[in-house]
């Protein structure tokens, strides 16, 4: 089985603490990972958000979604950190 | 009628409650999230605000939508600035009317409370007494 | 600070909201009450507001201490209208500057439900339906 | 004892409904009545006021007052019907 039919293109958005903890605000990521779960857990042994999943929201093509969704090549995924609009 | 909107400009409240004109409402309630000068015992010296735009804005009509559905009232308009922001300068402005007071007192405190909960904006503080500055957010804390 | 007045003009809110401007306080929280087109399911013409001056101004200033006393805010401010008002006119204005906005949205709620029970301020209704007008008053109703 | 000793001249203020009802906003008034209670009995007999005592507040010189409050020469009185600012 090609290793590469698994792979997938994502285009990963950043915000606020996540911006500033990467020093990117977008970026193109190269991942096997099924989930967005899976994922924030590879972008989080990257980078080391220091913040708990629990406290964390992810957003799939600009829509917020289900830890378990399954990621698809082209998607645009982002980890929204805690909000503090208002 | 709903309304969410964000902006890079001084809110002008005027022209937001002309919209609300409406001859079947007796109450209007509005509030307004103005810049302080001090977060949790800090001098704070200004703000600045960003938003993921695209997701801000589904959720912030998500929020007027749910108030809507909830309350018997009539309209209701969130409008919420980004960019750099001065003390003083107004953030955030809620307006809701309603045929009564009941409904639209409960109705724009159910969007702020919501708007400050859900929508993905965040406040970066930056300090009179230090150099660094602060993304706030792991603190989930009224205004 | 603390303002009530009773007014035979029509209420500008933009210079009242100035009178807030505060850089300890993060929440403003405004009510306006309208003059609707309808009441008790009659279509109401216009309306005609009374007070008894000089009890009015020393209740309404008494509801304003009040509020300051029992929640954690800034200034408020109540201006009422009197005479004759059209349908769409703001009868009164409540507001209200807090550092946080639970207070803010509490004590403006506190001031206008307690105007509306103990000033001494009477209106009359004009309607479109017959030439009768009436004293409202023997019915205690929220607006 | 001289009746006219008992008697006192008061300034009566009428609003709204009351207003309305004596076709007057203000009298003056001649009463023996003691407390500001006896007074409302006094006018209400004279007007018919049409309104349980227990829905008027009482008013003397400007201010609220009980209904046993003890009425003076030259005092301004004014019964209060149900208040509807707002």
């Amino acid at each position: 089985m090609d290793n590469s039919v698994l792979s997938k293109t994502v285009c990963l958005k950043y915000f606020s603490q996540f911006a500033e903890r990467t020093g990117k605000t977008t970026e193109e990521w190269l991942t096997e990972a099924i989930t967005v779960e899976a994922l924030w857990i590879e972008l989080d042994k990257q980078y080391g958000f220091e913040l708990d999943i629990s406290a964390v929201r992810p957003a799939v093509n600009h829509q917020f979604c289900d830890w378990k969704m399954a990621i698809n090549h082209r998607d645009i995924i982002s980890f929204i950190p805690p909000v503090s609009g208002g | 009628m709903h309304h969410f909107e964000l902006v890079d400009y001084q809110i002008q409240r005027e022209s937001l409650v002309d919209r609300f004109s409406d001859p079947s409402c007796g109450a209007f309630v509005s509030f307004e999230g103005w810049v302080r000068n001090h977060h949790d015992n800090r001098p704070v010296s200004h703000l600045f605000y960003e938003s993921y735009p695209e997701l801000a804005m589904s959720e912030g009509q998500a929020v007027l939508q749910q108030a809507l559905a909830k309350y018997q009232i009539n309209s209701a308009i969130c409008i919420h600035r980004l960019g750099s922001l001065q003390i003083g300068d107004m953030a955030v402005w809620v307006g809701v009317n309603a045929a009564h007071r009941d409904a639209a007192f409960q109705a724009c405190r159910y969007v702020i409370d919501d708007i400050k909960a859900r929508v993905p904006i965040w406040k970066k503080e930056f300090y009179l007494d230090s150099q660094e500055s602060k993304w706030i957010g792991s603190e989930v804390k009224s205004l």
